[in-house]
């Protein structure tokens, strides 16, 4: 047992559908050290999400998992996610307490009904038994970190009055409230262009040092993995390719996918086209708890078409 | 009155026995009524009998007027109230009866200044204590009973009679077209409670109309002298009429008027047993009136029955649903006969009662094809004798009796009761035997053929023939009959289309002549009523029932003005029945009476199914006094012969 | 907001108009309608035609006007609140209309708040448990309400109603209270015969409430914000009352005006099967009477409340949807 | 690796609408009803205007194989039933007379019929004793001595063509109106906007009864037919038409139209060959759901008596003879009508949803 925060064991996902049994995720097997950022890189379908998703626990009913999570949290009980109840309290604890989770989608990621100071506070008092006006300050307080200028009165707004930017800066402050021990970062940057991208990676980057936590941020993007990331996670199909440190991996990676991948990334400035293109299949997936397993599926296909 | 009657009557009489007594009942055929016979005081017969001959001196008033700082009710009841011979038992007073609207006319008969007897022929004195025609029956001198008051305690006069006729009825605001009844009458005052009716030609029938109709001769002045224009000022009437909400004062008064058989929907005072105590869409409520002018044989002021709740209950159903359950004291309006099983079901469940009446109506139908049609082809057609025989032979009266009535009706054309001094048994059967043989022969014979073979008759000249029927299902089940009817009609080759209409819309376009073919039932059967208003049988009338020859009773009515005139026949007709209400030669008047229904048997004007249906009459149990059959209609105004002021509660 | 409201006021003003037209066109419909009968009836009897009554008839209908201007006399008198007289009650529509509206309204709205009741929490129930039994026996359930015809609703009700309550037949009081002024049981005996006319109307209006409120909620439940709110640990009932239904909810509020007309039309025919005092039976018995200007007027008036109630519909959505609000200020 | 199929989108939305069970079975009814309605002439024992005097009012008649011994028949067989009025409660008693048995007997000559009224024919499915006095009433009889059951077949030819007919005419003027409103935009769209809205803010049923109270009472049954049909549709269309219009809206901009309108291709070409194809499924699917309005509007107007006039059954009509307080305590059987229009309604409703979900491309496949 190494001392790292989460550690993934042989997990293994299926999906069912009227097709038969869809496998997005077979045998994934990684850690994430503690106070580090952990990037998992892959394309879309390559079940990074479907990863991300298993830790908090928040695939579709229809999703079967075997295999096994821990996490390890400093002054605390080891806890078996994977063995935890839905209605079980420690899972509602773990949710937003020790991990939480940035999503892709910014634009949908909040109600549009509610308020966001609300909607930051209540992540407060989900968790600590506080009076609202207190969770509101402390609100005020976390968005004013995620750089959101005079968050009285931005609280106060709807999301829909909001820039991209400035919502996943709300979802960021919403996510680490509550000093989480795990950050999950669900490709954050994907949605936003490209310097507000940059700006979004710096703060992330530079929370996690504030608050030393842990990150584990996934993503297609190599060249954000060489900008945020320590270690490094290559995901394909449902598989790990290969674990290292970024350096090792980007340097002389050791599979052939890891170098296709390589190849196919002019450096690491970023294209928009490329961007483009991510930007469809990454919504496809961070909305597509329903499309996923198509989308799988037809990955796979092309898989097999480009390698004989 | 009939032989047969007087016989009955001499049989039960014994000398020494006191007329009042209770013991001896007059029992009346009232034609074959399907062996049904009436059972009642022999006192109803004849004119009523006043407290002071019966030698009643004191009288009693109901609870209910306690202590409501009214004069005692010797100074409320006329100076010598009629006294009302209870059917079975003296009655005790109080109860609240719930009925509804539609029966509220039944509960609450008008009184008038006469009233019918049981025997529905004799008229009586009411209000009035005598009368008197002079020999060439163009003069009646009345006199009303002494202290008769309204139902506000004003005293009731003639100033009363003579403001009705002269200031409404023959007020061309008021009343447009004048009545007939009332053209060229001439009414004298001799004192307050004597007047004089000078008629152009002799009425020996004029007391009849007055004990059926009479709301036309009691309106109270001293209420309506405010709305008219003769006696108060223009502009205050036209703010009453418009916080009252009509158009003007006449529109208020027909309001009262038009509805006759609702006179209370203007709360006016009246003389009849209850009075409106008040008025809500849903519910009208009456009250006993306490200057009523009959006493029982106790001297105990009537009714017994202290108020009533009349319900609206606009569908018929309902109606049904809630007698049958017994949640009404009184129903028979609009109780079909198709409905007995169903009502004779609650009798054994719901605590009511259920008596089995017949109604005069000579025929429940009279289905009548309007010989003035505009159409020129049709009315040729209905014209034809021929072809309304063929109508009348192609129903199956008595599938129709057996399918509608259970087989308790009589199978028969429109004319009078059995029971009428009028009756011969060829009148009713005449072209009503089923022979689809003979019809189709006949519409053959008229040149109807089914020329393209489609199993339908075309018109002489290969133009499609097709009959329209509209009328209202009100008071006999016309529905389900002409379902039957039409359906016998289909079977002889005939198209026919059928649709219910509103009763308001039927009147319209009855009587101006709109309507092609329609039905109604077919009352005015019996002698209160014919030698008067022998309608379904003469063109003289312009009514919703009348549909089939509405020009030729605009002729009449118009004095040949407007409308067309009729054939010779038809005008035979007009004569006779002028002749029929005006001699006064009773030997000719019967025998002018059969030869307009002779001539109508003949020519079958109007054809009719089945008759003397049973009525049922519902009560609940715990209403006594109610007669067990008799004859329901409109002729005698459905209950005025049986005293409903004597129906009370057995608490 | 507040210009918001002033557009849509304006907005209604055209829609009305074109009601009306329509309306004062099926007026004038049927051939020998009971007005033009009445004066048929009072020529044809020979009364000559500068009598007082026939010049009131013609003077109040504008019988002898080209139909543009009975139009506008008719119109004219509506708007000014005179909606004329009727010839099958020989009393003003007006009368008529108050004593009854009030009534239609009572019942209209307890029909709405009871389908609401009734669906929203069902439609919910059987999105979450999507394709479970509940799920299907409900939607059959509301199919079955949706799918028998009123009158034969309430005929059975009115039945059952009557020999399991002893409940008098139809009618919204008791006869005993008919005429009672209002006290607590008078209130109640209404409410006693209230709930047949309610449930048979709003039944009516379940199935689709239930459906469209599943498939709602169903959609919403897929938004990302879901994920959000579950990623931040808000405890799962409190997540779906306070994020996905809430939101799904916003659109019903909007069907209030597409759910009156059908609701007064159910109205209409269970008013007449349970007489009740309400408008709806006097609309059948005018139109059957052909009492058109009767007809016309309450046709008329049902129409505006319906386009009212929309109107409300609209500004109370825009009071819980922040984003209409905001475009539409 | 699990095994995966390629579908097309016909076979997937034939996959999805099969794994609709209830919608199926719903079809699978509706074909049943729709056949009947077809062949009711044929099927149906007796005509409906055919009386039987001997049986007023009469209950359903058990229909059995085992007789008064317990012998089991092969032959399902009614026994005669004896009609006494009692006289007490004049109610119409019927006594089953175990000695005489009527086998049911199968394509007997009976009452003559024209089929569809386009050719004389006397064969009815079944019948018992066809020229002597036994008879057999399976739904009993009504007030005047019908069949009930065969008025029920005949009713349903009218409330399902009915149905099917109204909606006809709604989609054609939903579609065109909704369709243009859509495309063309400008004046004619806020025209048609304007009066949907309208007539939307109407309540219908008053505005039926209006019009067919006006329906003039010499037309012939099957004219006053599409009277009331048409009436039906003429309020119908509006929601159709707003959904259609906002399907243009979103679609007018698409590519696949611009491409069209580029090449050249006319309005009403683009419209019609390009734009309605591309939610077809969808028109289908809210005319399924708009079917049931029709029958129960029907319904609703003969049941008021301004609908359909006699000799035209249809349920509506047969559901007014039946009416009142009297049917449901002596003769529940004549509420019968009611039962198939529950069961149509229901159908088309199921029917609807599957098609929905089935044409639906975004609705996923999954267990049930």
């Amino acid at each position: 047992m190494t001392d790292s925060l989460l550690s993934i064991r042989g997990l293994s996902v299926e999906f069912k559908t009227e097709l038969g049994l869809v496998r997005a995720l077979s045998e994934v097997s990684f850690e994430v050290p503690r106070n580090s950022v952990t990037a998992v890189v892959g394309e879309s379908g390559s079940g990074k999400s479907v990863t991300s998703n298993a830790i908090l626990r928040l695939l579709p009913d229809t999703a079967q998992s075997s295999g096994e999570i821990e996490l390890n949290p400093q002054d605390g009980e080891p806890v078996i996610i994977t063995s935890l109840d839905e209605r079980d309290p420690q899972m509602q604890n773990l949710r937003g307490g020790l991990v939480s989770m940035v999503f892709q989608e910014p634009m949908t990621a909040l109600s549009p009904v509610h308020r966001i100071g609300d909607q930051v506070a209540e992540a407060v008092l989900c968790h600590r038994d506080v009076s609202p006006d207190v969770a509101w300050a402390e609100a005020a307080a976390m968005l004013e970190q995620v750089g959101l200028a005079d968050a009285e009165s931005k609280m106060r707004m709807f999301p829909f009055e909001f820039s991209g930017g400035m919502r996943q800066r709300v979802v960021i402050a919403m996510a680490l409230i509550c000093h989480p021990q795990l950050l999950i970062c669900d490709e954050p940057t994907t949605a936003l262009d490209v310097t507000i991208q940059a700006e979004i990676l710096v703060l992330i980057k530079s929370l996690q040092r504030k608050l030393n936590n842990s990150v584990l941020f996934i993503t297609h993007d190599l060249g954000v993995v060489a900008q945020i990331a320590d270690r490094v996670v290559v995901m394909y199909n449902g598989q790990v390719m290969e674990i290292g440190s970024v350096r090792q991996v980007l340097k002389n990676p050791q599979h052939p996918y890891t170098m296709h991948l390589l190849s196919s990334m002019p450096g690491a400035a970023t294209d928009f086209r490329e961007k483009n293109k991510n930007w469809s299949d990454g919504a496809a997936i961070g909305a597509g708890t329903f499309l996923v397993e198509a989308d799988a599926g037809r990955k796979i296909r092309e898989f097999r078409e480009l390698s004989p | 009155m009939s032989r047969l009657f007087q016989k009955r009557l001499a049989d039960k009489l014994h000398p020494g026995d006191s007329i009042v007594s209770l013991a001896f009942l007059a029992s009346l055929a009232i034609q074959p009524a399907n062996g049904a016979e009436l059972e009642v005081p022999d006192a109803w017969l004849k004119p009523a009998q006043t407290a002071s001959q019966l030698g009643i001196t004191s009288f009693s008033q109901s609870a209910y007027l306690d202590n409501r700082d009214l004069p005692p009710v010797e100074e409320r009841l006329p100076d010598d109230p009629i006294v009302i011979v209870p059917l079975d038992s003296i009655g005790t007073y109080g109860g609240v009866a719930n009925i509804t609207h539609e029966d509220r006319g039944m509960f609450i008969p008008p009184e008038g200044i006469f009233t019918i007897a049981p025997d529905h022929k004799t008229i009586l004195p009411n209000l009035a204590e005598s009368y008197a025609y002079n020999e060439d029956g163009r003069e009646l001198t009345i006199t009303l009973r002494r202290g008769l008051k309204w139902s506000d305690s004003h005293p009731l006069t003639t100033e009363d009679i003579l403001f009705s006729i002269n200031d409404l009825q023959l007020n061309k605001n008021f009343m447009p077209v004048t009545l007939p009844d009332f053209i060229g009458l001439e009414v004298i005052a001799i004192d307050d409670r004597t007047f004089v009716f000078n008629f152009p030609s002799p009425e020996p029938f004029y007391i009849n109309y007055m004990a059926q109709s009479p709301e036309y001769f009691l309106m109270p002045k001293h209420y309506f002298r405010e709305f008219h224009p003769d006696y108060a000022d223009e502009e205050v009437i036209a703010e009453r009429m418009e916080e009252l909400g009509f158009s003007d004062w006449s529109a208020f008064m027909t309001t009262s008027m038009q509805r006759r058989l609702f006179p209370d929907l203007v709360n006016h005072p009246t003389t009849s047993a209850y009075k409106i105590e008040s008025l809500t869409p849903g519910l009208y409520s009456y009250e006993r009136n306490p200057y009523f002018h009959k006493v029982d044989t106790n001297g105990q002021q009537l009714p017994y029955i202290d108020a009533i709740e009349a319900q609206d209950v606009r569908e018929p159903e309902i109606a049904v649903a809630k007698a049958s359950t017994g949640q009404l004291d009184f129903a028979g309006v609009r109780l079909p006969t198709q409905d007995i099983p169903l009502l004779k079901l609650g009798e054994r469940t719901s605590g009511i009662k259920v008596n089995v009446w017949n109604r005069l109506h000579g025929s429940d139908l009279s289905i009548q094809a309007n010989m003035n049609f505009a159409d020129e082809q049709k009315r040729t057609l209905f014209a034809d004798v021929r072809f309304r025989r063929a109508l009348s032979m192609a129903i199956n009266r008595n599938e129709m009796n057996d399918i509608i009535y259970f087989g308790r009706g009589t199978p028969r054309q429109v004319t009078v009761v059995p029971g009428s001094d009028y009756f011969e048994p060829e009148f009713a059967t005449a072209w009503a035997q089923y022979d689809t043989d003979a019809a189709e022969a006949l519409l053959d014979e008229i040149g109807l053929h089914d020329v393209d073979g489609d199993g339908v008759r075309e018109l002489s000249d290969g133009s499609p023939l097709t009959l329209t029927v509209e009328y209202v299902d009100t008071e006999t089940p016309k529905q389900i009959s002409m379902e039957l009817v039409v359906s016998y009609w289909n079977a002889v080759g005939l198209d026919v289309r059928q649709r219910l209409i509103d009763r308001e819309l039927q009147y319209s376009r009855a009587i101006s002549g709109e309507l092609e073919m329609t039905v109604w039932h077919a009352d005015r059967t019996t002698d209160v009523l014919f030698p008067i208003n022998p309608d379904f049988w003469v063109p003289r009338k312009l009514a919703a029932s009348l549909a089939m020859w509405s020009e030729w009773s605009r002729w009449y009515l118009t004095d040949g003005n407007l409308g067309e005139e009729p054939p010779p026949e038809i005008r035979q007709l007009q004569l006779w029945a002028d002749e029929l209400a005006t001699t006064m030669d009773r030997d000719r008047r019967i025998e002018v009476g059969k030869l307009i229904l002779a001539a109508n048997a003949e020519n079958v004007w109007t054809i009719g199914t089945v008759g003397l249906a049973p009525q049922p009459v519902v009560t609940s149990n715990r209403l006594k006094n109610v007669v067990e059959s008799g004859l329901w209609g409109w002729d005698i105004r459905y209950t005025m012969p049986y005293h409903p002021a004597t129906w009370f509660f057995d608490q | 907001m507040r210009n918001y409201l002033a557009r849509r006021l304006l907005g209604m003003i055209p829609t009305l108009a074109v009601i009306s037209v329509l309306v004062f066109i099926i007026i004038q419909l049927p051939e020998g309608d009971i007005v033009t009968s009445t004066l048929d009836r009072l020529s044809a009897t020979g009364v000559d035609l500068s009598d007082d009554r026939i010049q009131n008839l013609r003077a109040q209908y504008n019988l002898d006007q080209p139909l543009p201007i009975q139009y506008l006399g008719w119109i004219g008198n509506f708007i000014t609140g005179d909606m004329g007289f009727s010839y099958l009650f020989a009393r003003p529509v007006n009368e008529l209309v108050w004593e009854r509206i009030g009534y239609t309204l009572l019942i209209t709205v307890c029909a709405l708040i009871f389908t609401w009741v009734m669906a929203l929490p069902i439609g919910i129930y059987s999105a979450v448990r999507q394709y479970s039994i509940a799920d299907y026996s409900f939607t059959t359930i509301g199919l079955i309400g949706l799918a028998t015809p009123n009158f034969l609703i309430a005929l059975v009700l009115m039945y059952l109603g009557y020999s399991w309550f002893g409940l008098s037949f139809g009618g919204l009081f008791s006869p005993e209270y008919l005429n009672a002024p209002w006290s607590w049981e008078r209130f109640t005996d209404m409410l006693s015969h209230l709930w047949i006319p309610v449930v048979v109307i709003g039944t009516s209006g379940m199935a689709i409430t239930m459906r469209l409120m599943r498939a709602n909620l169903l959609d919403e439940l897929k938004k990302p914000y879901v994920t959000t709110a579950r990623a931040k640990g808000v405890p799962p009932l409190k997540l779906l009352l306070k994020y996905p239904v809430r939101i799904a909810i916003n659109p019903f509020i909007s069907t209030i005006g597409l759910l009156l007309p059908a609701l007064i039309s159910g109205e209409a025919i269970v008013g007449v099967v349970l007489n009740l005092p309400t408008t709806g039976p006097l609309l059948v018995q005018a139109l059957i009477a052909q009492d058109m200007y009767l007809a016309g007027s309450l046709i008329m008036l049902l129409s505006m409340l319906t386009v009212v109630g929309m109107l409300l519909s609209d500004l109370l959505l825009a009071w819980v949807d922040p984003r209409i609000r905001y475009e539409r200020t | 690796m699990s095994e995966l199929r390629e579908l097309t989108p016909g076979q997937l939305a034939w996959l999805k609408f099969r794994r609709h069970r209830l919608a199926m079975i719903a079809a699978g009814s509706l074909i049943f009803l729709y056949t009947i309605a077809i062949f009711c002439e044929f099927i149906s024992p007796y005509t409906p205007e055919q009386r039987n005097s001997r049986a007023i009012n009469a209950p359903p008649m058990d229909v059995r194989f085992f007789d008064a011994e317990g012998q089991f028949n092969f032959r399902p067989f009614v026994y005669d039933l004896e009609l006494t009025i009692n006289p007490d409660t004049w109610m119409r008693e019927y006594e089953e007379d175990a000695s005489t048995a009527y086998p049911i007997r199968f394509f007997t000559r009976g009452e003559p019929y024209e089929f569809w009224g386009l050719f004389e024919a006397e064969r009815h499915l079944f019948s018992v004793d066809p020229n002597g006095p036994g008879y057999i009433h399976w739904f009993g009889t009504d007030s005047l001595g019908r069949d009930v059951f065969s008025r029920v077949l005949y009713g349903a030819r009218v409330s399902l063509s009915i149905g099917v007919v109204g909606v006809g005419l709604t989609l054609f003027l939903g579609v065109l109106l909704g369709g243009f409103a859509g495309y063309l935009g400008g004046i004619f769209d806020s025209a048609v906007q304007r009066m949907t809205e309208v007539l939307q803010s109407i309540p219908t049923l008053p505005l039926w009864m209006a019009l067919s109270a006006a329906l003039p009472a010499a037309w012939s049954p099957i004219t006053t037919y599409f009277g009331v049909t048409i009436i039906l549709s003429l309020f119908g269309w509006t929601t159709l038409a707003r959904q259609v219009r906002g399907r243009f809206l979103a679609m007018r901009e698409e590519d696949f139209v611009v491409a069209a309108r580029l090449i050249g291709a006319n309005d009403q070409r683009v419209v019609f060959r390009h734009m309605l194809p591309s939610f077809s499924s969808h028109i289908i699917t809210t005319a399924t759901l708009a079917v049931p309005a029709m029958i129960l509007g029907e319904t609703a107007l003969s049941f008021l008596g301004i609908g359909l006039r006699a000799p035209v059954v249809s349920w509506g009509v047969l559901l007014q003879q039946a009416q009142n307080y009297q049917v449901i305590v002596m003769t529940p059987w004549l509420l019968l009508p009611g039962a198939f229009i529950v069961v149509t309604v229901i159908a088309f409703n199921l029917l609807g949803d599957g098609l929905r979900d089935a044409a639906d491309p975004y609705s996923s496949l999954r267990q049930q």
